[in-house]
C-alpha cells in the first residue's frame, strides 16, 4: 500500500542535513504504509525542534508544552481510541522536563506510541546538554563537559517492562519506518528511541558515528527479557536497532468500563444512571 | 429573629470514626426533615489530634456554622477539657463515664454497658440523637446506610443504638435540647460542596477527570470515581499535577469534557498548563479548593487567600472566569455554567472553593437534572469553511470548534503563537491579531458573568461585601445585626471574574459602611475591586488562623 | 559506639503500629553508631506521614514539598559537605510526585542518601495508590483496583547503575540501621528503599506479609550488576533485604572546580577573578 | 535635540553567523568610544528564518531603538526586501552583489572576490564599517577577539576585513554615512542585560545558580557557567524547573546565595517552590525574562506580560519584591538589591526583565566592584538566644538567620505551618502569629522600596509613566515630544513592588496627561497602580506584537 496516502509537503524550520528530515519522511511513509488517513491521526508533540514535525504533514495535532505530551496523548487516546496517537518530541522533553511523565506512561500503558528524536542535546535551546548527552559532553552551559550519567531509556524502560521498546536510527529510512509501522501497530505503550544527528549542535553522535555503529538487530525474541536487557545497554562499537522488548499487557483503556463501551467523545449523560447517582446522596 | 437551631459537636481524635458518626447524624436529621451546616475541623494526620465535627441543625434558615454548642459529644478527656469553653451556658457535655472530667453542664454515659468497644461511638452518638429527641429509627437507618457493605458492623450499630436509646430514656440532665420540628417533607440529599461540583460535573457531561489526591479536594475525584461502575466517566490519578492538567487538556482538544481538581500547591503546578489552555483555545475547568498557605500551610483547613493567584495565574495574557460559590447549591449550579462558559470561549474556568465548604454538608433539594442538559461538544461535525481553520478569525474571538478525528476537517492544537491553522507563526502581525482574538473572548465572558447577590433591604446603612463561601455567614450576620436595629445587608460574588464595574458601583451605591469579608489576611477581592472600579474599601473584616467565619466573628469583628 | 548520641524523643503523629515508628527508632540508632552530632545532620523532606520524620528527632531539616525533596537535598550538600544530607520521604513523594528528581539524583549522584518509607500507598491523603501499589489495589479513589503497573524502583535504579541500591524491612530494625549506616557512609547517592507496613491503609502489604517473605541477601556481590538485577526485580514469596548493587563513581562535587576548594557557605568572592571576568566583557 | 547617531542593520537568516557579526560591530564601535543600543530580533529556530542585529550608535545619551536604518547589511535577498521599507529615506542597503535585487540605495559588494565563503559575513561587515568611517584596526581586533581560540579563522577574518576595507575605500556610493566623532574615552564593557544581572550576581556572592534551558533566560546561565573555571560559582542544569528552584533553596537554606533564571513559563513551574521560599523563609532570587505569551508563545521576541503573574505568583499569602531593571546598569545594581533584599527578608525577590533588554548590548562603564561588596549571610556562627528558634517571632517579623551545621544550632525549614522552631503546627493562634511575621516582612520591604525615577522637567504636563526596559524609549520619545513643544517628562519605575503609594500620587500629582507605556496588551501597570494609588490612568501606549516600544511608536500613539 506504500505512499497511497499523501501527507503533504512543507516547509520545515530545521536545518539542512538535521536527522529530523529523515524521521518526518519515514513517519510519513510509514502512515502510508498502514494506510492511515490524515484526519485519523493525532500526533502530540512538547517543544523543540522534534516537536515541530506535527506542523510538517497533514494530521490532527496537539503541539502542547515542552515535557508534557505524554499525559495529553494518553488522556488523547482515551477520549477517543479510533484515533491512532504518536507523541513526537526531542530527548529533552521525553527524558528531561518529561521524565515523570515517561515513567508514569510506562506504566498507565494507554495504546500510543512515543517516537524521541533523541540527537543527545537540547537542539532548540541552542545546544545545552540533554539527559541523553554523553558524560562529559562540552556545551556553553556545561563548559566543564555534561557531569550527570547518560540516562538509557531503554534499559529503564525494558527494567520497567514497557510493552514495546524499540531503538532506530534516522540514516535508514526504510527501517525506521518498519520500526514505526510495528510501534504504531503495537497494542500498548510503544517507545521508539530514533538516533537523530545534530549537524549543528551534536559533533560526538554524527551521521557518519551511527553509521559506523548502527546494526540490525539479528535473532532476538523480543519476549526474551534477559537479552532484551543485553541489547539495550549496548553502546559502543555496535549500536543494536530494532525491536528489543515486547510484552501484551492490559493497556490503559482496558480498566475502565466507560472505555470498554467505546470512546468518550460524543457520548450522551445517561441520564437514568445520574439520578441515581445523585441519589445516593439523599 | 430568634435563632431556633442547635448546634451539635461531635469531637475526638483522629481514627475514632468521627466522620461516620458525623455523617450518620447529619443524614437522619436530614431525613427526618431538619436543615444542617456541617463543620469539620480536622488535622493533618490519620490517628490522634483533636478533631471536631460540627452539625448545626434546626428549621428555617440556617446557613452557616456558629461558635458555642448546646451538645457537645466528647470522645476523649482531651475533647471534653478544649472544647468546654464552647459550650453554651445551658450546654451539656456528653462523655463516656470513664472520663476524668467533672462539671454540672457533664452527662456520664455507661458506655461500656451500651455496647462493646468497636460500636461505642455510635452508642455514644445515640445518645446525643435521643437527647435532641431524634428519632431511633431514622438514626438505625442512617447507621444501616452507612455500613451497608458491612451486615456485621450495620448489626451491631444497630443494637448499639437500641440500647443507647433505651439508656437515654431514663438518664438524667437530658432534657430541655429537642429540635424543633421538622418543616420539611421533601426528600433531600446530604451533599457537601466537593460532593456537588462532581454532581454538577457530572451532569454537564464530564467524561474525564485527572487529579492528584491533595486535601481538601481530594473528595471531589473520590466521588466521581465511585460513579465510575455506573456512569461514563473516566476518573484517572495522575503522577503529579501537571501531568493531571495536561491530561485533562488532552481528553478535552479530543471531545471529552474535562476537569481537575487540587488545592493551591497543586495548582501552582498547574499553572502553566492553565496558559496552554488560553494559548491552545482548549477548554478547562479548573476547581481550587482553597486551604491556607503559602506552601503546605495547614492542609486540613479553610481559606481564602488563593483568589489574586487565581486570577492571575499563567504567564502571558489570556481571559479567564473565575467562580466562587457560596452554598452547596452554588457549587452545582456554577460547576456547570463553568463548563459552559470553557466549551464557548474554549480556555481555563475556575471554580474556586474552599475546605470549609468543600467539606460542608448540607441538605439539599435534588437537582432537576431534567433541566440541567450537559454542554454541546464542538459544533458538529462539518466544517462551514473548508479547510477548517482551528483558530478562526471572528467577531467575537470564539472560534467554532470541531474535534480531531470526527470529520475530514484536520484539527490543530498549539502552544506557539500561531496562525489560524494553529501552524506556528512569528509573524507580528497574525501575532496581535490572535492576541487580540484571545482578549476578544474576555468580552464575551464579561457579557454573560454573573453579577453580585443582593442580600437584605436596599439602600441598607452597612452593607457586608463578600465572595465565596462565607456567604452564609455574612447572611446570618447581618440579619443578627437588623435584630439590633442595624439597617444591613450584603453584597456577594459567586462570580470574581470578569466583573461587570458599573453594575457593582451603582449597587454599593448608597450604603454609609461597607466592609469586605474575607478569608484572608490581604483583603484580596477588595483590592480587586478597587482596581476595578476604583471602589476603595477601608473597613474589612478578615480571618486567617483556618477557620471559616462565623455570623459572631464577624458581629464581634464589627464591634 | 552505639547509643553515645541521643536524638530525643518526640511525640509523632503517626498511628500506633506503623511501621514510620520502627524506621524512626533505626534512624536514630544508624546516627548514633555513626557518631553523628546533630548539627552536622541535615534530614531532607517532602510531605507526606514519612515526611514528617525529621521533626521527630535533633537535627537540622527542610521539610520542603511534596515529591521535591531530592533537588534540595542535594543542592544542601553543595553548599556545605561536611553536613550528612539524607533525603527521607514516602514512596509517592520519591516515585510518584517526584519521580524526575529520582532518576535526575541517580544520574546527578550527589553524596546523599535517599531512604523512602515504602508503603505502597499514600498515607496521608488518607490511602489513595501510590507509584509502588500492586497492580489492583483497591481504594477509595481506584474503586476498580490500581490500573498501572507498580514501580519498581530498585530495577530502575539498577537499569541506571546507580551509585548504591538497597532495599530494608521496617520490622527488622537491627538489620535496618546497618543498612542506613551502609548507605549513608557510602560515598555517592545511596537509596535505600524500606518496606513499611501502614496499618490503615494498606491490608495487603501487613507486617505479616513482609515477615513471612523478608530474606537477608546472602553471598552476593553487590558490583555484579545481572545478579543485582535480578535481586531488584525479585518479589513474591522471597524478598531479598540489603545491599543490592554498588558502584564507585564520581559524585556530583567532584565536577566543579569551585566544590573542589570546600564548601560554598561562607566562601568570599574573590575579588580579583571577578574583575578578571569582568574585564572579558570589554 | 537633533538625533546625531547612526542606526545600523545586519539581516539574514539564522546560521549566517549574525551573532558573531553583530557583536564584532558593537564591540568595535565601543572600543572606538560610540554609545551602542543593540536590538536582536531572532526566530525560534536555527538556521533560516528572518532575523536581525540592530546597532543603533553615536555619540551622547543613545538609549533605545530606532525604527529606521541608515544602513542595513543584507546577507540574502528576503532581508534586502523584507527590510528596505525600514531605510532612511538616504539610506543604504548592502547586498552581495550576486543578490538579485536593484534599487538606487543599494550598493553590491563583490563578496566572491574579498573572502572566500566561510568569512565573506565578516568581509561584507567590514564595508560596512569603512561606510561609517569604523576604523579596520579596531574592527580586526574585535574580530580577532572573537574567535581567538580558532587562530585561522580569526587570520581568515582579519585577511576578509582588509581586502573589504580596500575595496570599500574606492567603492561609489558609500559616503556621507560617517560616525560623529566618538567621545568616550574610557574602557567600557560591552554588556546586554543578561550579562549585568549575572555580574551582579557575582558582585553579591551568588554562590550557586540552577537553571533549566529557556531563552531568553538561558544567557544568565551560559555567562555565569562561563565564570565556573575561575570564579566559585557552580552552575547546574537541572532536570526541570522546579528542580531548579528546590536546588537553589536547598543551597540558600544551606547558605550558598542562589538564584535561578527562567522566562514565564518555566516560571510557572517554579510558583509552588516561590511560596515555599516564602514559607520556610529562604532568601531566593528570581530572574524571570519576558517573551510573548501564553504558552510557548513567541519564545524569541519580546514582551512586558508576566507583571502580575510575578507579582500574585504562588499559593498563599506573602511578601516579594520585583525588580524591573530599565537599563544595564540596572539589571547589575537591582540583582544586587534583589539578593540583599532576599536574604534581609528571607524570601523570594524577583527581577523581572525581558528579551529585549536581556539581549540588548550597551556600552557600560566598568563596576566599581571595589564597592560592591558580597551580602553576608547569616548573622555569624551564634544563635543570640539559645536554643535557637529559626522562625523567631520579632517586631520586624525577620528572623535572625543561623546556617546548618555552621553552630550547635539545629536550623529547620519547613513548608507546613510552624511553630518558631520550625516545627509543625495546627495551633490557630500560631498560624495567626506565622501569618502576621510573614506579612509584616512586607512593610520593611516597603520601607525599603526604590521609588520611581523622574526624567524631564518637573510638572510637565505629559507624563510618560513606564517600568523596566521601556525606559529608554520613554526618556526618547519624551525629549523627541519636547523638541515638538510639548512638556513630557517620564516616570519611570525599577521596583515594581511594593510600591510607596503617597509618594507615586504626590509624583504625578501635575501632570495634565498621564500615559502608560507598556510592552502588554492590558496595562497591568497600570492596573496596579489603580488598585494601590486609586489613580486611574485612562491613556495606554500598548505594544504586543513581540517587538520592542521604540521612541517613534510612542510618538505615533501619542498622535
Ligand atoms: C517549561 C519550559 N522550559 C524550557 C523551555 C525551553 N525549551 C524549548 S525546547 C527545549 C529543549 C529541546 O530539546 P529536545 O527536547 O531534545 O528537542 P530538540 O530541540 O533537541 O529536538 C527547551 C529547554 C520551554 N519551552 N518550556
Ligand atoms: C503539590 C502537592 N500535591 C499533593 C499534595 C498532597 N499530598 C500530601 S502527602 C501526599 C502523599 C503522601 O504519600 P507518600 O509520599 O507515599 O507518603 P506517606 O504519607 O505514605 O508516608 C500527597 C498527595 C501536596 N502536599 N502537594
Ligand atoms: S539544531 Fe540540530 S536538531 Fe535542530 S534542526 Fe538543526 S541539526 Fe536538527
Ligand atoms: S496512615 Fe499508615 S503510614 Fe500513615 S501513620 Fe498511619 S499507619 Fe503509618
Ligand atoms: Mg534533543
Ligand atoms: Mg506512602
Amino acid at each position: 500500500m506504500p505512499e497511497t496516502r499523501d501527507y503533504g509537503q512543507y516547509e520545515t524550520a530545521w536545518c539542512p542535513g538535521c536527522g529530523n528530515h529523515s524521521i518526518l519522511a519515514a513517519l510519513k511513509s510509514a502512515l502510508a504504509r498502514m494506510d492511515l488517513a490524515a484526519r485519523d491521526v493525532l500526533l502530540v508533540s512538547g517543544i523543540g525542534q522534534a516537536a515541530k514535525t506535527p506542523h510538517y504533514l497533514d494530521c490532527n495535532f496537539f503541539n502542547g508544552l515542552h515535557g508534557r505530551s505524554l499525559p495529553a496523548a494518553a488522556a488523547a487516546k482515551a477520549a477517543n481510541p479510533a484515533l491512532t496517537v504518536i507523541a513526537e518530541s526531542g530527548d529533552g522533553c521525553s527524558y528531561g522536563e518529561g521524565g515523570n511523565h515517561f515513567l508514569a506512561a510506562i506504566r498507565r500503558n494507554p495504546d500510543i506510541t512515543l517516537i524521541v528524536h533523541d540527537n543527545q542535546v537540547y537542539g532548540l535551546t541552542k545546544g545545552q546538554a540533554s539527559p541523553t548527552s554523553p558524560e562529559g559532553f562540552v556545551t556553553k552551559a556545561q563548559p566543564l563537559g555534561a557531569t550527570s550519567s547518560p540516562f538509557n531509556p531503554l534499559a529503564v524502560a525494558v527494567a520497567m517492562e514497557a510493552s514495546f521498546v524499540a531503538r532506530g536510527f534516522a540514516g535508514n529510512q526504510e527501517s525506521l519506518a518498519d520500526l514505526m509501522v510495528r510501534a504504531v501497530t503495537h497494542r500498548g505503550f510503544a517507545l521508539l528511541d530514533v538516533l537523530q544527528p545534530c549537524v549543528t549542535f551534536n559533533r560526538i553522535n554524527t551521521w557518519r558515528f551511527y553509521q559506523e555503529r548502527c546494526v540490525e538487530i539479528k535473532d532476538h525474541d523480543p519476549a526474551d527479557w534477559e537479552k532484551a536487557m543485553r541489547l539495550a545497554r549496548q553502546w559502543g562499537d555496535e549500536i543494536p536497532i530494532g525491536v528489543i522488548f515486547k510484552r501484551e499487557k492490559p493497556t490503559f483503556a482496558d480498566h475502565f468500563p466507560a472505555l470498554k463501551k467505546g470512546p468518550l467523545v460524543n457520548k450522551p449523560v445517561d441520564l437514568e444512571a445520574l439520578k441515581k447517582f445523585m441519589e445516593s446522596f439523599a | 429573629m430568634t435563632d431556633k437551631s442547635i448546634n451539635l459537636r461531635v469531637g475526638g481524635e483522629a481514627g475514632q470514626g468521627l466522620d461516620a458518626m458525623g455523617e450518620i447524624l447529619a443524614r437522619a436529621l436530614v431525613r427526618q426533615g431538619s436543615e444542617v451546616v456541617v463543620t469539620r475541623d480536622y488535622q493533618s494526620r490519620i490517628r490522634g489530634g483533636h478533631n471536631t465535627y460540627d452539625v448545626r441543625t434546626g428549621t428555617g434558615r440556617i446557613l452557616a456554622p456558629r461558635e458555642k454548642f448546646d451538645l457537645i459529644l466528647a470522645m476523649n478527656e482531651e475533647t471534653a477539657a478544649i472544647d468546654g469553653p464552647a459550650l453554651k451556658d445551658n450546654g451539656l457535655i456528653l462523655v463516656d463515664e470513664k472520663t476524668n472530667a467533672e462539671s454540672d453542664r457533664i452527662v456520664k454515659i455507661p458506655l461500656q454497658e451500651l455496647a462493646e468497644a468497636r460500636y461505642r461511638n455510635v452508642a455514644a452518638l445515640a445518645v446525643l440523637a435521643a437527647a435532641i429527641g431524634l428519632g431511633r429509627e431514622i438514626l438505625t437507618r442512617a447507621a444501616r446506610d452507612r455500613f451497608a457493605k458491612a451486615p456485621e458492623a450495620a448489626d451491631g450499630n444497630a443494637e448499639a443504638i437500641g440500647k443507647a436509646f433505651k439508656w437515654a430514656a431514663s438518664a438524667a440532665g437530658l432534657e430541655g435540647k429537642k429540635l424543633p420540628a421538622p418543616e420539611v417533607k421533601e426528600k433531600r440529599l446530604l451533599l457537601n460542596g466537593n460532593q456537588a461540583i462532581a454532581l454538577g460535573a457530572l451532569s454537564s457531561g464530564l467524561k474525564f477527570y485527572s487529579f492528584y489526591p491533595m486535601t481538601p479536594a481530594t473528595s471531589i475525584g473520590l466521588t466521581l470515581a465511585s460513579a465510575m461502575k455506573t456512569m461514563d466517566v473516566v476518573v484517572e490519578q495522575a503522577e503529579d499535577e501537571i501531568a493531571a492538567i495536561n491530561m485533562a487538556l488532552g481528553a478535552s482538544f479530543t471531545g471529552a469534557p474535562a476537569m481537575v481538581g487540587t488545592s493551591g500547591g497543586g495548582f501552582a503546578l498547574m499553572t502553566e498548563g492553565v496558559s496552554l489552555a488560553a494559548m491552545a483555545e482548549i477548554p478547562a475547568v479548573i476547581a481550587i479548593s482553597q486551604r491556607p498557605g503559602p506552601a503546605t500551610g495547614l492542609p486540613a483547613s479553610t481559606e481564602q487567600a488563593d483568589l489574586e493567584f487565581a486570577l492571575h495565574a499563567g504567564h502571558g495574557e489570556f481571559p479567564r472566569a473565575v467562580y466562587a460559590p457560596g452554598t452547596v447549591e452554588q457549587c452545582f449550579h456554577l460547576t456547570r455554567a463553568a463548563f459552559q462558559t470553557a466549551e464557548k470561549f474554549r480556555g481555563p474556568v475556575i471554580i474556586l472553593t474552599d475546605q470549609f465548604l468543600a467539606d460542608s454538608f448540607r441538605a439539599v433539594l435534588p437537582f432537576d437534572l431534567d433541566r440541567c442538559p450537559p454542554i454541546s461538544v464542538g459544533m458538529g461535525n462539518r466544517a462551514d469553511s473548508s479547510p477548517y481553520k482551528s483558530y478562526a478569525l471572528t467577531e467575537s474571538g470564539a472560534s467554532p470548534r470541531l474535534l480531531p478525528g470526527m470529520s475530514d476537517a484536520l484539527v490543530g492544537a498549539d502552544s506557539d503563537e500561531h496562525d489560524e491553522f494553529g501552524h506556528i507563526s512569528e509573524d507580528p502581525e497574525v501575532r496581535r491579531q490572535m492576541a487580540d482574538k484571545r482578549l476578544k473572548k474576555g468580552e464575551g465572558m464579561l457579557g454573560e458573568a454573573i453579577g453580585p447577590d443582593y442580600h437584605g433591604p436596599p439602600d441598607a446603612d452597612l452593607l457586608l461585601v463578600c465572595w465565596g463561601s462565607t456567604l452564609g455567614s455574612a447572611i446570618e450576620a447581618a440579619s443578627m445585626a437588623r435584630d439590633k436595629g442595624v439597617s444591613a445587608a450584603v453584597m456577594h460574588f459567586s462570580q470574581v471574574w470578569p466583573l461587570r464595574k458599573d453594575e457593582i458601583i451603582s449597587a454599593m451605591g448608597k450604603a454609609r459602611r461597607i466592609v469586605a469579608l474575607e478569608g484572608n489576611a490581604t483583603a484580596q477581592f477588595a483590592r480587586l475591586l478597587r482596581r476595578e472600579t476604583g471602589v476603595e474599601i477601608k473597613d474589612f473584616i478578615l480571618r486567617y488562623d483556618g477557620y471559616p467565619i462565623t455570623p459572631e466573628y464577624v458581629l464581634r469583628e464589627l464591634g
